[in-house]
């Protein structure tokens, strides 16, 4: 995919994207201090780009669901902003009313339908949405996210024989960060190979640069052009890094390896590939850019102060101790 | 006259005449015979569109089966004995009966998983277990129980019509039974019961294939004088408690008739539902009739011991109310 | 001073020092800080062979500990969330609680399962539902459920020790306490409750971090002139249920605590066994403190209404007792 | 493998043991019309091969786990005939003393430890087994039998998983007779190709002909004695057909083809091709063969006939009733 062929718009439609997520997720680390937030959060710093790519190249009306790490999926998909900050506080303006929370943002009107925070939960009900979706007639497709720790789990592979059998319009993107909490993905598997696996169930896949937003990007453009003609599943494969422990805004992560790994990792992450593509492709764009990105970072600090507000008028009000007891939040 | 299969099939056909979103499926659900009877011409009828036969993978199947529900669907899921519910438990108990409020009740599940309890005939522990109080457990999932073949089609219908996730248990003894059948089926509210015999000296709770037994038993203690009230509860979530209220009032004195365990099974519900009442004491014990505490031994001479014994059941009666 | 994980991973060392059967298992075993620290230092102590790390695969893994159960180790499967075990409730239920009965006792099952029931902090539906009921309702899997840091290992040890499968639920309010540990760790018998308070007006059965909370409420009566009796149960399966008729027939009052569900739960279960008992009657309805019946929402303001509430309980147990 | 390499011993071994499953099967079909027999039964009838194929080349101290279809794996892996039979009436000197019945037979002194009803229940606990034997430091092996319809679930891929991961003595042989009650493999399975499968998730596999005992028992001979070495799973695919329905002893079965599929499927059952070969192979051994059959089928018949005895003795102490109601067993 020659750079020089790329549409102005489409880079910058990403980078916004991408730098949303990015923004909200920075912002949250800074308001966990203040305990406002409470509960598990899983960040996707690191790993936007395979939700950006998938979801920029679908459509609203396609039907995605998520996992415990669903932040940068619930965005992408154009989840509202305010209602999943909200569900962080724990606001009944949240987007499940406080009901969900971190780990299972979910937006109707966004068409992210489910965040399940056991393993490979979402999975074969993403099997029966792809059912509901290729009996209606249309073209629209499901898109179930999982990382490559799901994909240990047995459940997996009934669902890929089903989609398979079924011939189900259902895109498994596999997130693989070849990791699952500290355990990485070749302690845990003899033959860590998510699309070869796929295929010898009868679900064709492919293996792309999972922090390349714009691989991601037209690799999801042809197979859901291809979907959407044939009905059959797909596994897209995202090889990519998390940057962030598992769960919890700990800024010094754990259990991704040493200093040295996770230096090398930041020279590789997501959003520093799509800066320097935006760059060397658009130099005269750069200023819009900086501008975007301190537009967007703003706007998110208005929603986060807005929602602070709110819980603090709500604890006044429910007499909610202010400052809860000391959890240990390292490993939730 | 409908034999029990026949009236769930019927139920079930005239659901899916009703609603294009009904559908059914199941491992050997188009089977010749297959789920005895229970989904006899439902192919035929909707063509396997709408009732398809699918691998051995319960845990994806109970999933597609919500997928499908999110999307406004009304899935039927027709499993063979409800110990294979267990290996579909996590998309049953962590994804079925929680998304709906997970989601800040964005949606609804409607989703109905028929399974049938295997009784007697050598069938075993791992075939005849009776699971229904696990279920019962668990907010938001409706635990059907039908008594007989005029309820079963009756309920059934109610739960494929309702909004929440229900697990719909039958009993394979029930099966043998025939009866006449209204057509078409009306739906019964789900959470009523119904007072199959009205007694004033003791109440009967009873489910399933127990209410039977408790009608049974309760002619054995005419002779003796004694008027059993036998209630039969249909569903265990909802329960209906003012209906036991309101029945031991009257009686004071309880029996419950359960297909299950007694530990945390329904004795221990319905006890709780009268301890817990400001209003109602018992004049006696509560007298629980159940099959014993062990899995089900598959010879037919220890079958005998294990289930539950009509002789024994009015004999504990008779004791209770002569005090 | 031990902490609650502290406690935990003495029990499981001094087992595994004293049986070379003994392994453990589960999925970050070996973290850093894994299992709150119930699990650490047992690979430095035992090396990998016999604490290992392993895939998400919660449904083979529990298959794995009965076949080497069968084999004659004493395993010991820890999991991080009793939801995790919905994923292998087929293995739990339809095989290692049946399988010593199905073989006519050919054999026994001594397999120990750790789970952890999460509490607050958000942990919304999926990772903070307590689950013991369903396990306490199959005949022959003990369900074995610790209140305290001194409690825990000593039941720990004596769960591995069983020769029972044994679901051990720890909640994870636990973690946060410290206590000082008698060194080495003496087993406890199962299915023995203890009295933690003694007392004549109130009995208060209690389990998991509910004994504390019921602690903390018997404090709070003693200025109303109440002397509640507070009871541990520290295992539903077996149940001690002559510990509870004996306070009963001296309180004649009763008051449940659960950090489950009620309907089929443990406020369920003990009203059978008094309900059932001939020789004793309550002079007061059964006052039942639990969770909602919901399931847990995450957000802070949400949690605090589902939770139930010492104070709430303190006036409900003053309005019981004043008649 | 030639012929006329084989010493006689091995076929007269192979003979007797293939012949008393048949026989002892032959007999359950009439002893359930006496209705003494009252529970669920699930023939092997056919499928024969495998059990005695796998089961003679293995030695006594390896531990077997069995399917509801386990009377051949029960009596191949040398379980007591008189506990089976007892056990079938139901009576406490069955094997589980009337607790199992015929889906659950077990015989710890032969080491066939499990029998489970559930669908691929004893798989994973096969790996447990397994990785006790490995523990154990001898060069004892587990065998796992299942069906091709167990391989539908998604704890066989776990298993395999966790077998090749953790390199374990597990040998499992799928007895492939294309169909799982009335529903056959290709039905049920968009790719219905087990050692396939099983190679991607890291463990070797090898498919022979399931009818031909000669076949299986050379090809599970070279196995074991690898995996005794190696320490590595293998899957061994059998071939092979069902001849009877799925369960309850119906002697003109249902759901496995329209009769002209039946007979051909009986043109190549295990005991025929097993005694044209004896036949061809070793003629003058015909007399003591019938010989050996006559004498089988007797102490089958006897074995039978005390444990009717038993039975109509416990009918009439326990007060049993004689003629249970009748009930639907065609499928249970
Ligand atoms: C059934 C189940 N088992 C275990 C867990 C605990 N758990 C939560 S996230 C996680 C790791 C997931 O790894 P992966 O799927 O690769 O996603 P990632 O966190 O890397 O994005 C684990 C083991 C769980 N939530 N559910
Ligand atoms: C979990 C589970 N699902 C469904 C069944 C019902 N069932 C019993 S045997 C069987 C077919 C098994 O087919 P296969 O594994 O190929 O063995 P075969 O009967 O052909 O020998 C089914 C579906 C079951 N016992 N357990
Ligand atoms: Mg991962
Ligand atoms: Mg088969």
């Amino acid at each position: 995919m020659a750079l020089t062929n790329l549409p102005q718009q489409l880079l910058r439609d990403l980078h916004e994207k991408m730098f949303l997520i990015r923004a909200v997720e920075e912002r949250i680390k800074v308001e966990y201090a203040s305990r406002r937030i409470r509960g598990p959060v899983h960040l996707s710093i690191g790993q936007e780009a395979a939700a950006v790519g998938v979801l920029h190249a679908c459509r609203q009306s396609d039907v995605c669901v998520s996992t415990h790490r669903n932040h940068a999926h619930y965005l992408a998909k154009g989840g509202s902003l305010a209602g999943m900050v909200d569900e962080l506080f724990g606001l009944d303006t949240g987007c499940c009313k406080g009901y969900g929370g971190s780990m299972h943002l979910m937006d109707l009107n966004a068409n992210l339908i489910l965040s399940s925070a056991i393993l490979a939960g979402s999975i074969p009900i993403a099997s029966g949405i792809a059912f509901a979706l290729k009996n209606e007639g249309t073209k629209r497709v499901c898109i179930g996210f999982l990382g490559d720790g799901a994909t240990d789990e047995g459940v997996f592979f009934e669902t890929l024989n089903l989609a398979a059998l079924m011939k189900l319009p259902l895109l498994f993107v596999v997130e693989n960060n070849a990791i699952s909490t500290m355990t990485t993905f070749s302690k845990r598997q003899a033959v860590p190979d998510v699309v070869g696996k796929a295929e010898r169930f009868g679900v064709r896949g492919m293996t792309v640069d999972g922090n390349d937003v714009l691989s991601v990007y037209h690799a999801a453009q042809d197979i859901l052009q291809g979907m959407r003609q044939t009905h059959e599943p797909f596994v897209l494969e995202t090889v990519t890094d998390r940057l962030c422990a598992h769960v919890g805004p700990i800024v010094y992560p754990s259990g991704i390896g040493a200093d040295d790994t996770l230096q090398s990792r930041w020279m590789r992450e997501p959003m520093l590939i799509l800066n320097e593509k935006l760059r060397s492709e658009f130099p005269d764009q750069l200023d819009a850019s900086l501008a975007r990105e301190r537009n967007l970072r703003e706007s998110v600090d208005q929603v986060f102060i807005r929602g602070a507000q709110r819980f603090d008028a709500d604890a006044l009000r429910l007499q909610l101790p202010a400052a809860p007891p000391a959890q240990d939040v390292r490993r939730v | 006259m409908l034999s029990f299969g026949e009236a769930l099939a019927y139920a079930t056909k005239q659901a899916m005449e009703h609603d294009a979103r009904v559908f059914a499926y199941g491992e050997g659900i188009n089977d010749p015979g297959g789920f005895f009877g229970s989904t006899a011409g439902l192919k035929e009828a909707f063509s396997e569109a709408r009732c398809f036969d699918v691998p051995n993978s319960e845990d994806a199947l109970m999933g597609f089966g919500i997928g499908a529900s999110l999307m406004g669907y009304r899935p039927l899921f027709v499993n063979l004995r409800v110990e294979f519910l267990m290996l579909a438990m996590n998309q049953l108990v962590n994804h079925a009966a929680r998304l709906p409020a997970m989601s800040g009740y964005q949606y609804t599940i409607p989703l109905t998983v028929r399974a049938i309890v295997g009784k007697s005939w050598g069938q075993a522990a791992q075939h005849s277990s009776a699971l229904h109080s696990m279920f019962a457990n668990i907010p938001d999932l409706q635990v059907v129980v039908p008594s007989s073949v005029e309820d079963a089609p009756r309920l059934l219908l109610a739960s494929i019509l309702s909004d929440a996730p229900t697990v719909f248990i039958e009993i394979k003894s029930l099966y043998d039974c025939k009866a006449l059948v209204h057509l078409p089926i009306e739906p019964l509210p789900l959470g009523k019961a119904h007072v199959v015999r009205q007694g004033s000296d003791i109440t009967c709770v009873a489910i399933s294939d127990m209410v039977g037994f408790a009608q049974r038993v309760s002619e054995q203690l005419v002779a003796d004088g004694i008027e059993a009230e036998v209630l039969d509860l249909r569903s265990l979530a909802p329960l209906d408690s003012a209906a036991i209220l309101n029945s031991v009032s009257k009686t004071k004195r309880l029996a419950v008739f359960d297909i299950g365990w007694e530990p945390f099974g329904l004795a221990a519900e319905v006890a709780r539902i009268v301890s817990t009442s400001a209003y109602h004491r018992l004049d006696a014990p509560l007298l629980s009739i159940a099959r014993r505490h062990e899995h089900t031994p598959a010879s037919c001479f220890l079958e005998e011991q294990h289930y539950a014994n009509e002789e024994h059941a009015a004999n504990s009666i008779r004791a209770l109310v002569r005090g």
